[in-house]
């Protein structure tokens, strides 16, 4: 089997890759490129811990073969700090004690940054649904959705 | 060890703990830099996958690794034959049984083979290449047809001598507990009801699949990284197996990706270090999550029957249930915790349980959020709320009637302390939450639960930097945010601000033996490890204090982060931070550290009642959470944020359980929903907010009155929804999960 | 001598009592004592099980003192999730 | 695995077509790459077609819409002058898994998929969608119905791809409607589907239906007992009660894991119901 080169960039750096025409881009993310905050829950796109955004677009990264990264803008947990200053959802999460093993909230952080740019004032139930396919077992949601809805009303009156 | 004096609650005023602090993982987890089981790699690692019984119960007569070995770049295979047999210790024995199959197969999806290649590709294809000779056998997976006389056998002789003669022997043991006369309470009564309800499997459903990552050399040593709930319990059951010492290997905890009593014993370890030992490399194994599904967890399902008396007045004058629990195919399903707690919310002259342990050709089950309780309860709290709704009477106040209070002998034998019951179920019925109206097919349930809690072996060693900053090591995976406790805990009682504290979890190596994060003793087990270890540190801070001022030691005492003199001939000196102290440690003999180890009992029971509206869909039996409560008793919330974490998230799981989890086998004993698609754990949007209301009851056996609160939360729901489910399609329902096919089916049946 | 109640399915091996008598200072006296009055009981005591005295539960500890007016409880092992 | 991403169609349908092994369509990828990953497929090519321009676009035709096999559920929830004329097509489509989903998945792969629980596929076969099949020999049109025959089984032929839906003018005073059944609120196959389009004349009367419905049978089926319910009425509560029990006659499922027979069929009427009674609403009927 020989691999396939692949050119593309991951939270806007160039980066080049080499993998297995079946490889999703999880794995090329996570043992190619040895970023392993996406998280395989499921492999089938039931659970959105590996949700990254593709061209801005937010995917699950199991459902993706690496090799369709080529040319693409890919973004991860990884870019959602900026330098040492974190993201308002980043920090709202911790505020408010939305995580408590973590598992989900690389996955989860990724899509409420994804719901944000697309809705700045979401209600709450649009927030429960555009989240739907983050699982968390371990809160129940109820302080997730309350950082969500902090943050995104602290980034429109920031904006 | 027992609880000393200077161990029992104290009022006083808290300054950190009760407090929303920032947990000290943090960061690293928004940021995806926390590294959990399966983001660890080594230099020359090896991947491993494993081969598992498509069949639910299959002789193995024999297994050809020979083309799967021949494969390039496979480094090994191995089955049960690479394990050492364990003849003197069944509990290990059915582990490593679990693990790798012997001569059965005993379940759809248990490990048979294993196999460490240089590439998940190689790997899976060499699985191909491994022939398994089976022959299959008759299975069962039911726990009620695995009780019949006819019914396939798992096991021949692992009865035990609780069992009376004439049972199948896929009846393991009997277990009874109770008081009083049942007939004579039960003549008593205005009305009398007998039930029977049925739970199916669900699983603990933690995000994060198994992983691990072990290294064994010839010298004996070895080192292992997994995600598990207690790295201490990996260490000494991979030690037994793999006939290792136990100081010779070392395991170090991966942040853990969720765990609910789920990863409180052992999958693939052991495997993995088999390879690692046949390969001399180290192998790394991750589980997907059809695996997680097929082959770990889950919980018992259960077939009950419940007989409960009633005067028309609400007074309960009997209560008997009978529990048929399978915990898969190993014995040990939680039935004597279930046949314990069934009843032990009330105050109850005759009662009687008696549970059954029955294996089935089912995963070996794993203990999940106060194992057996929650269905035990979902029986009672059912059975309880009919006979009060017959009689016309508020479903709060009959339990009220009945609640057990301290002096109240326990219906599993003990007189109960100070207990908070009563509290939550006046705090229900004075919230808003109980009168606010309700709409058509709607309908409001409560139910109350109850938990053990205990403690445990626990060490925590408490070391004062030279800058006078202070670290706190435990062996306790933080599952839930206990590190953030237990800095709290350390400042409260070294008087010094939170930040001044980091708290790690520390490998094996580091500290004694440890229990494993089970039974919601964290908060209190380890953090009273934590109160006693700076404490330590205090008295030898006073102690340098005292030799800086050429005073008597106990002239010193400790206020307010700072050594001060006390009493009438200590002099006058200023105060010293635990700065000051740090800064001359060297000089006044060496660095400062507190440390105690401890098997700390006395662990508070801790009860709840929930409240939860629901509304059905009388033309597709869709049930709706429309709004929900918790009410628990938390003796000292040491984290307010992390409580009513506990208390939500146990709540949504009953939620599910209520609802749309289940285990679905086939007719051929096969697991037809190994996924997240079909295994349908709730999502975001099925759910309101849940509301909280914690209650401070303080255990006396805790300096600052702790209560584990991390399992009874999963006790009330099934109950609580079932009861809200049943009045709002106006028809009684005694089967979960309630998915929408039983509810329509229930309203057709009107 | 302390009043030690046992569970109902183990009043087979103590000639159908649930309340026995045993002379115990300790916990490690109170199950060693359990063990030599009723042999059949060892193999629950071998598996392993809780004691309750006086509300509080223990699992382990061979020196907790026990009183003679102590209430003394046998439980099946805690376990937890 | 050979991984391919042509440009043109043309590319596609030569690999396609030459290729010895099994060759599939990679479009969102989100039930192959399920299928792979359980080892229920283990293809020896992909063909990827998201690197065809055409395929990619929403196209005005005929006063209809040409949706190339590439477009992505969110990319046709985005598409304002679609969701105004298909608002029961594009509504089917996004109850296609979550967001992440969303972003990937593709009308014609869920239709090629054949699966009868395909959520888009009650509501394109209700709208009277077309595939336009492309191959070797060139190209068909063919109604949407008849691209699957069984469940995972189609009609295309070897070296054939669906390379795009049409779904027709819209016309004054049309509406579609899809609803589904699933235990959850999210993230669950259709245990029932019904998708139900109308057209109604100047007084309200309904002129002309389809209806379809998806889980009840071995492929999605359309039900025109179902549809000469309603036309010739006022889609009044006596229409819905004949629609409903046309529905419930017509579906024919089985006991799974997701659902039962009595169920399926009681759910099926209670779906057609509630969809009509939106459709009727997007038509411009009175409540």
């Amino acid at each position: 089997m020989s691999k396939i080169h692949v050119t593309t960039s991951v939270n806007g750096d160039p980066t080049e890759f080499l993998c297995e025409a079946d490889e999703t881009l999880l794995d090329a993310l996570r043992d190619r490129l040895g970023m392993t905050g996406s998280k395989e829950g499921c492999g089938t796109g039931d659970c959105g811990a590996c949700s990254v955004t593709v061209d801005g677009r937010l995917v699950c990264s199991c459902l993706m073969l690496g090799a369709e990264a080529e040319g693409r803008e890919i973004g991860t947990i990884e870019g959602m700090a900026e330098g040492d200053t974190l993201h308002p959802l980043q920090r709202k999460f911790i505020e408010h004690a939305a995580l408590q093993c973590g598992i989900c909230t690389p996955g989860l952080l990724v899509a409420a940054k994804s719901l944000l740019e697309k809705h700045p004032d979401p209600t709450e139930e649009e927030a429960r649904y555009w989240l739907a396919g983050n699982l968390c077992r371990c809160t129940g949601y109820d302080k997730i959705i309350r950082a969500v809805m902090d943050a995104a009303q602290e980034m429109r009156e920031a904006s | 060890m027992a609880l000393d004096d200077k161990q029992q609650y104290q009022t006083r005023e808290f300054k950190v703990v009760g407090t929303r602090v920032k947990r000290p993982d943090g960061v690293d987890k928004v940021t995806g830099k926390a590294r959990f089981g399966a983001d660890m790699s080594a230099p020359g690692m090896l991947i491993a996958r494993v081969l598992r019984s498509p069949h639910a119960h299959a002789r193995i007569n024999s297994i050809d690794t020979s083309a799967a070995e021949a494969l390039p770049g496979v480094h090994a295979v191995v089955t049960r034959a690479d394990f050492n047999e364990i003849t003197d210790d069944d509990f290990t024995a059915d582990i490593l049984d679990n693990c790798m199959a012997g001569d059965k197969a005993l379940y759809d999806g248990h490990a048979v083979a294993a196999v460490a290649a240089n590439s998940p590709a190689v790997a899976k294809a060499a699985l191909k290449l491994i022939k398994v000779d089976y022959d299959l056998l008759p299975h069962v997976t039911d726990v009620d047809a695995a009780m019949a006389k006819d019914a396939p056998v798992l096991h021949e002789g692992r009865t035990n001598e609780s069992v009376p003669d004439g049972m199948s022997p896929n009846v393991l043991a009997r277990y009874e507990f109770g008081h009083g006369d049942i007939e004579a309470g039960l003549a008593k009564a205005d009305r009398v009801i007998e039930r029977t309800y049925k739970t199916e499997a669900t699983h603990q459903g933690y995000i994060e699949p198994h992983a691990c990552l072990a290294s064994m050399g010839p010298d004996g040593q070895a080192d292992l990284w997994c995600c598990t709930q207690g790295h201490y319990m990996v260490r000494n059951t991979c030690a037994t197996i793999m006939g290792l010492e136990q100081g010779q290997l070392r395991v170090t905890a991966s942040e853990i990706g969720g765990g609910f009593g789920g990863k409180t014993t052992v999958f693939l370890e052991p495997v993995a270090l088999a390879l690692s030992k046949k390969t001399g490399r180290p192998v790394k194994m991750v589980m997907s999550r059809s695996e997680v599904l097929r082959a770990t967890g889950p919980t018992a399902s259960s077939s009950i029957d419940v007989r409960i008396g009633m005067t028309k007045d609400g007074r309960i004058t009997a209560a008997f249930a009978e529990l048929r629990y399978q915990g898969g195919a190993y014995p040990g399903s939680p039935v004597e915790f279930g046949s314990m707690s069934a009843f032990a919310p009330y105050d109850l002259e005759n009662v009687k349980t008696v549970g059954w342990d029955v294996v089935t050709n089912r995963p070996k089950q794993a203990a999940y959020r106060a194992p057996g309780a929650p269905m035990a309860a979902y029986a009672v709290e059912s059975a309880i709320d009919e006979l009060a709704k017959g009689f016309d009477l508020d479903p709060l106040a009959v339990r009220l009637k009945n609640a057990a209070r301290e002096g109240t002998k326990a219906s599993y034998g003990p007189t109960f302390p100070a207990i908070g019951l009563e509290a939550t179920l006046r705090a229900a019925k004075d919230h808003p939450h109980w009168t606010a109206p309700l709409g058509e097919n709607q309908g409001r349930g409560v139910a109350c639960g109850f938990w053990f809690n205990f403690g445990g072996d626990t060490c925590v060693t408490l070391n004062i930097t030279p800058d006078g900053t202070v670290t706190v090591s435990e062996g306790n995976p933080d599952i839930g945010g206990s590190r953030a406790s237990m800095s709290m805990m350390a400042a409260e009682e070294l008087g010094i601000p939170y930040e001044q504290v980091r708290t790690i979890v520390a490998d094996t190596g580091s500290l004694g033996q440890n229990e494993v994060t089970d039974g919601s003793r964290v908060t209190f087990a380890v953090g009273l490890a934590t109160i006693e270890a700076a404490r330590a540190a205090k008295r030898e801070m006073c102690k340098r204090a005292a030799m800086v001022w050429g005073i008597e030691e106990d002239a010193v005492k400790w206020e307010d982060g700072a050594a001060h003199p006390a009493g009438e001939n200590a002099g006058k000196h200023p105060p010293m931070t635990l700065k000051d102290i740090a800064a001359v440690a060297s000089n006044t003999g060496g660095p400062i550290a507190g440390h105690h180890e401890a098997n700390p009992e006395g662990a508070g029971v801790s009860f709840a009642t929930h409240m939860v509206d629901t509304e059905v869909d009388p033309d597709t039996g869709a049930v709706k959470i429309l709004r929900y409560t918790v009410f628990q008793d938390a003796g000292k919330a040491v984290h307010p944020d992390y409580v009513e974490g506990q208390f939500q998230g146990g709540a949504v799981q009953g939620i599910g359980w209520a609802l749309n989890e289940e285990y679905i086998y086939g007719d051929d004993g096969v697991l037809q929903n190994a996924g997240f698609l079909d295994y349908r754990i709730p999502v975001a949007s099925d759910l309101p907010m849940i509301d909280t209301v914690i209650l401070e009851i303080p255990n006396p056996g805790h300096p600052y009155g702790v209560r584990g609160v991390g399992e009874t939360s999963i006790v009330p729901p099934l109950a609580a929804v079932s009861n809200s489910v049943s009045e709002a399609a106006g028809v009684r329902l005694t089967q979960l999960p309630m998915s929408p096919p039983k509810v329509l089916s229930a309203l057709h049946s009107k | 001598m302390v009043q030690v109640k046992i569970w109902g399915s183990l009043a087979a091996m103590t000639d159908d009592q649930t309340e026995i008598e045993i002379e115990a200072s300790t916990l490690r006296e109170l199950l060693d004592g359990l063990a030599g009055k009723y042999p059949g009981l060892k193999p629950q005591l071998d598996r392993g099980v809780s004691v309750a005295i006086d509300g509080r539960v223990y699992n382990d500890g061979w020196f907790t003192p026990i009183k003679p007016d102590s209430e003394v409880v046998l439980l099946a092992r805690l376990k937890g999730g | 695995m050979q991984y391919l991403a042509p440009t043109t169609v043309e590319e596609a349908v030569s690999a396609l077509a030459s290729h010895s092994g099994d060759c599939r369509i990679l479009a969102g990828g989100t039930d192959l790459l399920v299928r792979m990953r359980s080892d229920m497929a283990d293809p020896d090519a992909v063909v990827d077609l998201k690197r065809i321009d055409a395929m990619k676009q929403i196209t005005p035709e005929d006063g209809g819409w040409r949706i190339g096999a590439a477009v992505s559920g969110a990319e046709m929830g985005e598409h304002a002058d679609l969701v105004a004329d298909w608002p029961g097509v594009v509504e089917a489509t996004n109850l296609i898994g979550s967001t992440q989903i969303q972003g990937r998945c593709t009308m014609a792969g869920n239709l090629c998929n054949a699966s009868p629980a395909a959520d888009s596929v009650p509501a394109m076969v209700a709208a009277g969608a077309v595939a336009r099949v492309v191959g070797p020999d060139g190209t068909r049109v063919v109604p949407v119905e008849e691209i699957p025959t069984a469940p995972g089984r189609t009609s295309l032929e070897k070296g054939e791809l669906v390379d795009a839906i049409i779904l027709p003018e819209r016309g004054a005073r049309g509406g579609d409607a899809y609803l589904r059944f699933i235990p959850r609120t999210e993230m669950d196959i259709a245990v029932v589907g019904c998708g139900v389009s109308l057209t109604l004349d100047d007084d309200g009367t309904c002129t002309a239906a389809r209806v379809a419905l998806g889980a009840v049978a071995p492929t999605v089926i359309v039900v025109p007992e179902a549809a000469d319910a309603l036309i010739g009425t006022k889609v009044d509560d006596a229409a819905l009660d004949a629609l409903s029990a046309a529905c419930s006659a017509a579906a024919k499922p089985i006991d799974d894991k997701r659902g039962t027979v009595d169920f399926r069929v009681h759910v099926a009427g209670v779906l057609a119901k509630r969809a009509a009674v939106i459709a009727k609403k997007r038509a411009g009927g009175a409540a």
